[in-house]
């Protein structure tokens, strides 16, 4: 028995103790969602996310399609091409409904692929650290345990100090800081199941050790990860975020949510409100967004293992 | 019970040694600490002299080591920019920062336990799923923005609240407290506020999902099958199980707090620690971020270990040695 | 003959879902006079648990008793409020759980949770209550109490901790001990010891005893009268000598057949084809008519209605056994 | 009369005025401190401590002190003070990169004829003394035990007792001074208390109290102005500046600063690296191809849309109003045709491709001010990215080469025009400590002739001549760009006004209650 | 039913086995000083000699946490022994590798307890049975591989038609079969059945006991068969062994040992055991509770609950000693209680 560890995640509160039979009532059972319609909704945040910037006026990567003489008009002004600009611009003149179509497109970007990156290898690592056991086990738990000791954002920060600014770059950081969460789930899950019995029924057939590593432990510990892992796409793109918040995240010509709010920042005050705000409410309903349907996925796993 | 605090200590020096390291070759690549500090009218001779001076013309193992041995002493290096030692730094700032986490702490408890209660033990009803949704939201908020949010709020529009800066101090056994005055207090209102809200969210989290949970159990069938009032079940049986994951996290809690107060001391111009840690980034002051850091991974083995200790003293059912293994 | 201390009659409890209510205890009827041990048994699901606690009001939602009356010492505690209820619970009907571990909370001392049982029902000095306490676990037959009642659950062994819940259920001498399964996860030699204090108990102090289980051997060995349930109903009951000698019931016959025991070594059991019902699934007609050896076709559509013979043995069969001699 | 409350852009890292020779140390310095030179709002030297000077010949300096001043523990002040000061500037061990000692390393002799005269005799001809002792915050000699005090470094001066130490001085124990105001209390990251100097020998500033609190940001900067917390605050953005004047609660000052914003070309490699182009060569080898980068910048939209008004257009190095500037300087016009045409001439009518790096919390605006011109450079056909990064990356990485171009920007301090030219258009030269931040490695023998002769000439109407020559050299060639000079921004409540300076620093004793 | 008649097919000798935690580097430091032990050591079997026949069904019985599965896990291979050997068809099998030691682990396979643990929730039933062949190539093609798995499917009373169905979807002593095909698909020898029967209900153990007796003989298979439920193992064993913490401490013929049990625990155990034969028993327990593993009694185990218990029974722990022909029984009284 050990305490319970500070959940990597808020959203992952570890259950006390193992969900007796009698758990559930009427009305959690009505609203009990399924798994399958949280992952629909998530698909069709990412794919909103991802296909939504075919819809924007313009290319707010492409600097010869704005121009800084249209910077900062408020919501609902023309450019002098007679572009209307419904959410207003920027302090360079891109149109803030683009580059905020465009910014959620580089955050979702950013937040999925870190997290699949860091998935993949915190998996492997995992699964690697509960099938040699022993010493191997020990060195990769106190590295996870060594990353995961230290706060995310400061890790991250000095990588990105180090390494200078650029999409692969944060992606890189944010990979370094997380992986280490899904190493210490995906252990935690593949321990559980190697106790199982058909694990020793695999080895009693003389099955090999990547096979039963990945074949039978794989698919039967994944299911906590990837719950996880919803929930770590929201926490990539915040993360990513307070990065080029803190001017170390993505490139200035391409910005994503969190940078667009921090352009946005030093205008607040004087009343260009929409510059930091739009991008920032776009950025909230987002993770919210994201954090709400990884909690819905995440209970429905629950329910179902329960 | 000796034997795990020992193994603790043991393997706290190895992770004290191994972020040493890294924390000093991180900060060696990022750049120049010379170019930034000395005067572009200074003369090569001089560049040359405080190159020397800061040690920095050895090769990098060779500083690492002289680090290393006066570590040892307690001497974590002088800060290039304010030529005070850097432990001495941090530790000046550490009382504005601590006070920030107090607070922001025990705000999360006071309001986010009895919210988790109340989602967790009537977990059905529409407060609960209001409760549950909004502490969603609580962490789903980046925390520079929220931070901007309330300034934009609660100083710019309403002129309620100062935006920044600590306030008028008390100072009590030489620390600098600002709780005690009432300018002090409005200083602090909004950043606790907005370390707070993730943590409330968290607390209301954890106790909701305890409370949810422990309200299941055979031992509180058992308690009413014993006839207990619901009251005495949720005193005794709830609260006291819920309470010591609620207490170990919170201890755990207190330490990333104090590493991520870092964005709210920035937005707020709190005088502490993560904001002199920002400030040392980008000036590459390179003693102060390698002694803040070691500060920190120090306090956190000293968090960790005292929660463990705590989280045995509370869980009667904590054998401490099989956890050492 | 005495009147019965509990008389339940046609007690009906459903467990809610989305597609409708289904019923896990049909239409059960039972008396237990003062003194006497009630054994029930049936396989897994067959609602031994939930009548249990559907006698004292302690199944949750999405569980509903919608029928029947329980008459304890006259009253229809299905009529009583829950506060009446909760009185009455540990007070003068007492249950042990299955599981001893789950059902002891892990964070309190066995004395605290004792004695909570006797404050929550009388004005009582919290030191007179555990006097009480110490009294009952030596009643159990645990050596040094006095140290013992300070302990947690986890420094007890499992034999231990089940007496440590039937001394909880004796500590106000109730008329009624409801026993779901509590030996079932113990070692034969414990459960023996189990079985003889709670028999001494009840011949001592006259307490009736409702023991639900799985295992024949136990309720022979230890009960008055039996009942055997199959898929939510009360299938065949009387007094044990009847019901295992000359049962009526084809189910009743095939469990005592396939008891290995009941053959020759080496020899193949005489065994019931198929599995029981769940929940969802309850056959029309007699549920147990797929599995039938006697099944005839009326038995597809009607339930068989209750047949009684002598000294109070009753069964649910269209066909049944003829009694052996 | 009262408080004053000002919100500073960035704080000082020491109540030491001689720790650290950097803007917001030296700001600081001057409310405690006198030199024996002060500076006027647009940066002339002014009688300070020494109520006149004057060059006896090219490398002698004699300056007459003030009497009657004296420091606030009562200490009267005259020569010993100075020269005791010169040699802690000298003993200061703590300082960062000897932060003033070159001044002193300047002097060959200082004696002393009489107690209130001093003779400073140079190495080299400098005609720029009294414009560095005007950065020499001067100390009390009471301060430490001492013998007589002679300029004789190698005798420390004649003092006998420990040098004074920065925490002595940040604990205010010894930061003794004659300046306007007296130190309270220095409380690292939470601001400066200072009390008004009674015995303050020029103009009593009007305030009793000063605190001075930093504030990095500019939105809770100027939030804390408008919430009434600050009554003074240092750079505003040029935005909210804008929107302060309509407010009748605020007023703001906006002051040239002495600061150009600029961009440095990468001339001396063949190969560049973040430049791509078809013949891979570097392009801006070629004169017309950076002639053709200035003429793409529309350096006024960037002064009106990016900068709200808060700056002027460059033309060359310096302000019209500074020491040896141009007084009409040939206009740096925008003409892209122009431009693609030289492109085009120079081989790159198609352009190239190019990443102009910058800093982004450097100077106002830095990292809008590159993509507004990385804007302009796509118009002409030069496929600009934008890598905008924290200074101490930028400053790191630039000393090292490592960029094609850079946006940089430098404030001429003193010296007028001489300063920019010298750093950054003079051939590097490590002996005669020229072309220090000439990272592009342009060189021109001929510019270097003149603007040596120009740092050596003590006649000032020569010298200026010389420098106009010299930055006309420069313009021609244009190793460097001049975007725009920064203003400098304050806002304040009504009732108060203040007339800003060049260097950018915000004294209170220069703020005024208005009537 | 003859005893000890076939060649033996599984000898363990002087088999034991210990689980200790690795001492972590303050406990190494500590001890280094002498001031503290190392981790203590829990002996989960103990110098288990036992020869089991071709043919025959060998019961063992004994408490929970006794060693019962350790020493199943031991025998089939899944767990390595501490100290001893096991011996599969003459030969070592530690001294095995390459295809002996192949044929040794698939020749001896295990039926679990818990039938909703031991089978992969994630893979179909057919995918269960079929993936064993496919891994050692036992069935060459398509055809092949489904034929045999619907054979061994119908063997142990499965439809075959269930082959696309998950584990979730049977009940549990559907899953007991399955995990029963599994096994028998590589045409095992020898079956460890760690109490297969114990997690049914009591209407479905009698169909599983009689699988087991349809298998043996049709397959001429040898069993290790443990459970803590001595009435199912008088049914089905040949021999019975009854374990007391880790130790075996007596091996006879089952009808003799349930006709006279020699050793004070088999006695106890013996009247212990529920039958609906008696009625209104008046219960007298064995005193005493189980001991912990970690911290076994002195001398004989089982001397603090024994009602025969000697002083000598403290010090030393008796040997088990034949008392007669077949029938060997570890006590310090054999033979004069
Ligand atoms: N809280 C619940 N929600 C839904 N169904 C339930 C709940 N509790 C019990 N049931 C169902 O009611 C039926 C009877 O369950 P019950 O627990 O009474 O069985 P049991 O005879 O005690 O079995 P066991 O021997 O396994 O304890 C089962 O089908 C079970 O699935
Ligand atoms: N992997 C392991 N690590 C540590 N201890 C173990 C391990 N496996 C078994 N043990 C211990 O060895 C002892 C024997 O365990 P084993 O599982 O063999 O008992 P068992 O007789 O099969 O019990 P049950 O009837 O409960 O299945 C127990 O005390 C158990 O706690
Ligand atoms: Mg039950
Ligand atoms: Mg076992």
């Amino acid at each position: 028995m050990s305490r319970p560890e500070r959940p990597v995640d808020p959203m992952f509160v570890p259950p006390l103790v193992k969900t007796p039979r009698r758990s559930f009532n009427l009305q959690r059972l009505k609203r009990r969602p399924s798994m399958r319609s949280a992952v629909i909704a998530l698909a069709v945040v990412i794919a909103a996310g991802l296909l939504l910037p075919l819809l924007a006026p313009q290319d707010p990567y492409d600097l010869n399609s704005f121009s800084v003489m249209d910077n900062r008009l408020p919501p609902g002004e023309r450019s002098m091409d007679g572009l209307t600009f419904w959410l207003g611009t920027d302090s360079q003149g891109r149109d803030m409904v683009s580059a905020i179509l465009f910014g959620l497109r580089v955050s979702l970007l950013v937040g999925l692929t870190a997290t699949a990156i860091a998935l993949t290898i915190g998996v492997t690592v995992g699964l690697f650290a509960v099938n040699f056991g022993g010493k191997i086990d020990a060195l990769l738990m106190r590295l996870v345990d060594f990353i995961l000791g230290f706060p995310s954002i400061l890790v991250a920060l000095v990588l990105l100090a180090v390494m200078g600014r650029g999409v692969d770059k944060v992606v890189f950081a944010i990979v370094a800081v997380q992986w280490a969460i899904y190493a210490r789930i995906m252990r935690a899950a593949a321990l559980v199941e190697r106790r199982k019995e058909y694990v020793e029924a695999a080895q009693n057939l003389g099955y090999s050790n990547g096979r039963i590593m990945f074949r039978h432990l794989l698919p039967n510990s994944i299911g906590a990860v990837l719950v996880v892992a919803t929930i770590q796409v929201a926490h990539a793109i915040t993360l990513e975020a307070t990065l080029s918040f803190l001017g170390v995240g993505v490139p200035v010509t391409r910005p994503s949510l969190g940078l667009l709010v921090a352009n946005g920042f030093e205008f607040l005050l004087s009343g260009e409100y929409w510059i930091s705000v739009f991008p920032g409410l776009a950025l909230v309903v987002l993770i919210f967004s994201l954090n709400l349907v990884g909690d819905r996925m995440r209970r429905a796993f629950e329910a179902r293992r329960a | 019970m000796g034997t795990f605090v020992l193994q603790r200590l043991l393997q706290s020096i190895g992770v004290l040694l191994a972020v040493s390291l890294v924390v000093f070759l991180a900060v060696y690549a990022i750049g120049d600490p010379v170019e930034l500090l000395v005067s572009q009218e200074a003369t090569e001779l001089e560049r040359d002299r405080m190159i020397q001076i800061l040690g920095l013309d050895r090769p990098i193992w060779e500083q690492y080591l002289t680090f290393l041995g006066n570590a040892l002493r307690g001497d974590l290096g002088q800060s290039f920019v304010h030529g005070e030692p850097a432990i001495q730094l941090i530790v000046s700032r550490m009382p504005a920062t601590f006070e920030l986490v107090f607070f922001a702490l025990l705000l999360a408890c006071l309001v986010g336990i009895p919210l988790g209660l109340v989602a967790g033990l009537h977990s059905d009803s529409r407060t609960s799923r209001i409760i549950m949704t909004g502490s969603i939201l609580g962490y789903s908020l980046p925390n520079f923005w929220k931070g901007m949010m309330l300034i934009l709020l609660l100083s710019v529009w309403v002129h309620w609240l100062p935006t920044s800066g600590r306030g008028e101090t008390v100072t009590v056994l030489g620390v600098p407290l600002s709780f005690l005055t009432l300018d002090g207090i409005r200083h602090l209102v909004m950043p606790v506020l907005n370390l707070s809200i993730p943590n409330m969210a968290l607390m209301t989290r954890l106790t909701a999902s305890g409370a949810a949970e422990a309200r299941l159990q055979d031992y509180v069938r058992f308690a009413r099958a014993k006839g207990v009032r619901p009251q005495g079940i949720v005193r005794r049986h709830i609260l006291r199980n819920i309470l010591i994951p609620i207490v170990t996290v919170v201890g755990v809690e207190f330490g990333q707090l104090i590493a991520f107060s870092t964005i709210t001391e920035t937005v707020f111009a709190w005088p502490g620690m993560g904001k002199l840690l920002i400030t040392s980034i980008y000036r590459l002051d390179r003693p102060v971020v390698v002694a803040y850091i070691m500060m920190i991974t120090f306090l956190f083995v000293i968090i960790n270990l005292t929660v463990d200790l705590i989280y045995a003293a509370l869980d009667p059912r904590v054998k401490l040695m099989e956890r050492a293994s | 003959m005495t009147s019965p201390l509990l008389d339940v009659r046609g007690l009906r409890t459903v467990f809610h879902f989305l597609d409708g209510a289904y019923t896990a205890v049909d239409g059960v009827s039972f008396a237990i006079r003062p003194g006497e041990v009630l054994g029930l048994v049936g396989e897994s699901g067959s609602g031994k648990s939930v009548a249990g606690s559907s006698l004292i009001g302690l199944v949750d939602p999405p569980g509903e008793v919608i029928a029947g009356e329980v008459l304890f010492k006259g009253r229809d505690l299905r009529r009583l409020t829950e506060r009446e209820l909760r009185q009455l619970r540990g007070k003068e009907i007492a249950m042990i759980f299955q599981d001893s571990l789950a059902a002891l909370n892990p964070v309190l001392t066995i004395g605290e949770q004792m004695a909570e049982a006797v404050t929550e029902h009388a004005e009582v000095p919290p030191a007179a209550a555990r006097e009480r306490a110490i009294a009952a676990l030596r009643q159990v037959g645990i050596t040094s109490p006095e140290t013992r009642i300070d302990q947690y659950p986890h420094e007890f062994s499992g034999g231990m901790r089940q007496r440590v819940a039937i001394a909880t259920a004796l500590l106000n001498a109730p008329d009624l001990i409801i026993a779901d399964e509590p030996t079932t996860a113990l070692d034969v030699t414990i459960q023996g010891q189990i079985l003889a204090e709670m028999q001494a108990l009840a011949r001592t102090t006259g307490t009736a005893v409702m023991w639900i289980t799985h295992d024949l051997g136990v309720v022979s060995e230890l009960a008055d009268r039996v009942a055997v349930m199959y898929a939510g109903r009360i299938v065949e009951i009387g007094d044990t000598d009847d019901v295992l000698d000359r049962p009526r019931h084809p189910y009743t016959r095939g469990l005592l057949d396939s008891i290995p025991a009941e053959n020759a070594p080496g020899s193949r059991l005489r065994q019931i084809e198929g599995a029981a019902p769940t929940l969802a699934r309850r056959p029309a007609g007699c549920p147990f008519h797929p599995r039938c050896s006697r099944a005839l076709p009326v038995c597809q559509e009607q339930e068989p209605g209750l047949s009684e013979g002598e000294r109070g043995q009753a069964w649910r069969c269209h066909n049944p056994q003829e009694p052996l001699p | 009369a009262e408080a004053l409350r000002i919100a500073l852009a960035s704080e000082p890292t020491a109540a030491d005025p001689h720790y650290h020779n950097v803007s917001p140390n030296n700001a600081l310095g001057k409310y405690i401190f006198d030199a024996l030179a002060a500076t006027n709002a647009d940066q002339k030297a002014v009688p300070g401590l020494a109520s006149s000077w004057q060059a006896v010949d090219d490398t002698t300096w004699v300056f007459k002190l003030r009497s009657g001043v004296k420091f606030t523990n009562g200490d009267p002040f005259d020569v010993n003070d100075v020269i005791f000061t010169f040699c802690r500037v000298m003993n200061n061990p703590q300082s960062v990169a000897g932060s003033f000692t070159p001044y002193v390393t300047a002097f060959a002799k200082v004696e002393t004829p009489d107690n209130l005269t001093l003779k400073i005799t140079t190495k080299t001809p400098d005609p720029l003394i009294p414009e560095k002792l005007a950065e020499i915050a001067i100390l009390s000699d009471s301060i430490v035990p001492h013998g007589e005090i002679t300029f004789d470094l190698e005798k420390k001066c004649g003092v006998t007792g420990e040098w004074p130490t920065l925490a002595q001085l940040n604990s205010g124990e010894a930061t003794i001074g004659t300046g306007p105001f007296k130190l309270v209390k220095y409380v690292k990251g939470a601001g400066v208390e200072l009390v008004r100097n009674d015995g303050y020998w020029g103009e009593k500033p009007a305030w009793d109290k000063v605190s001075l609190l930093p504030v990095p940001n500019a939105g809770p900067r100027l939030a804390g102005l408008l919430a009434g917390d600050y009554d003074l605050i240092e750079s505003p953005s040029a935005r909210d500046a804008n929107n302060l004047k309509k407010d009748p609660k605020f007023s703001i000052t906006t002051k040239p600063s002495n600061r150009v914003i600029f961009l440095q070309f990468d001339i001396e490699r063949d190969k560049s690296p973040f430049v791509e182009t078809a013949d891979g060569k570097n392009p801006f080898k070629d004169e017309r191809v950076r002639r053709a980068v200035s003429l793409a910048i529309d350096r006024n939209v960037i002064v009106k849309r990016i900068m709200d008004d808060a700056a002027a257009p460059a033309s060359q190095f310096v302000p019209e109003t500074m020491f040896g500037a141009q007084p009409k300087p040939e206009p740096l016009v925008y003409d892209p045709k122009k431009a693609k045409e030289l492109l085009a001439e120079a081989g790159y009518p198609n352009g190239f491709k190019l990443t102009l790096h910058a800093t982004n919390d450097r100077y106002i605006n830095d990292g809008q001010v590159a993509q507004a011109i990385a804007q302009f450079l796509n118009r002409v056909g030069i496929q600009t990215e934008v890598d905008a990064m924290t200074s101490s990356i930028f400053f790191s990485r630039r000393s090292k080469r490592e960029f094609s171009l850079s946006q940089g920007g430098w404030g001429s301090s003193f010296g007028g025009a001489s300063n920019f030219l010298t750093q950054f258009v003079a051939t590097n030269n490590k002996n005669l400590g020229t072309g220090r931040s000439n990272y592009g490695g342009w060189s021109d023998p001929e510019f270097d002739a003149v603007i040596s002769q120009a740092n050596a000439t003590i006649d000032e109407k020569k010298r200026s001549e010389l420098l106009q020559q010299a930055a006309r050299m420069a313009l021609k060639s244009l190793p460097d760009i001049p975007i725009h000079f920064e203003s400098t921004i304050w806002a304040f409540r009504k009732g108060l006004s203040y007339e800003g300076r060049m260097d950018q620093y915000t004294l209170a004793a220069a703020v005024k209650p208005a009537r | 039913m003859s005893v000890g008649t076939g060649a033996p097919i599984i000898a363990l000798e002087g088999l034991s086995r210990t689980f200790q935690r690795q001492p972590v580097l303050a406990e190494r430091l500590l001890a280094l000083v002498g001031r503290r032990a190392m981790p203590a050591a829990l002996q989960a079997v103990s110098d288990v000699d036992l020869t089991i026949h071709r043919g025959e069904v060998m019961g063992l019985v004994g408490e929970s946490g006794c060693g019962k599965s350790t020493l199943g896990r031991m025998v089939s291979g899944i767990l390595p022994p501490t100290r001893g050997t096991v011996t599969f068809d003459g030969r070592q099998v530690g001294d095995l590798s390459g295809r002996d030691r192949l044929a040794y682990v698939l020749g001896v396979q295990m039926i679990f307890q818990d039938p909703y643990a031991s089978l992969n929730p994630r893979q179909k039933v057919g995918d269960i049975v079929a993936e064993p062949l496919r891994v050692h190539g036992m069935a060459k093609g398509r055809g092949e591989v489904t034929a045999r798995v619907d054979q061994v499917l119908a063997e142990v009373g499965l439809d075959p038609a269930y082959k696309e169905r998950y584990p979730h979807q049977f009940s549990g002593g559907q899953r007991q079969r399955i995990g029963i095909a599994r096994a028998l698909a590589v045409r095992p020898r020898f079956l460890v059945c760690d109490e297969p029967i114990a997690a049914l209900d009591v209407s479905i153990q009698a169909q599983v006991i009689n699988l087991f007796l349809d298998l043996r003989d049709q397959h001429e298979l040898t069993y290790l068969f443990v459970s803590h439920d001595l009435s199912v193992v008088r049914h089905v064993a040949d021999r019975v062994a009854i374990m007391y913490l880790g130790r075996i401490v007596e091996l006879a013929p089952a009808a003799e040992l349930f006709a006279a049990p020699a050793h004070p625990y088999t006695r106890a155990l013996l009247a212990e055991i529920p039958s609906v034969k008696r009625r209104r028993r008046r219960f007298e327990a064995v005193k005493g509770e189980l001991p912990s593993p970690l911290d076994p009694p002195s001398g004989c185990t089982f001397h603090p609950r024994c009602p025969f218990a000697l002083p000598r029974c403290a010090e030393a722990a008796p040997a088990l000693q034949e008392i007669s022909p077949g029938r060997l029984s570890a006590c310090h009284r054999n033979g004069t209680i």
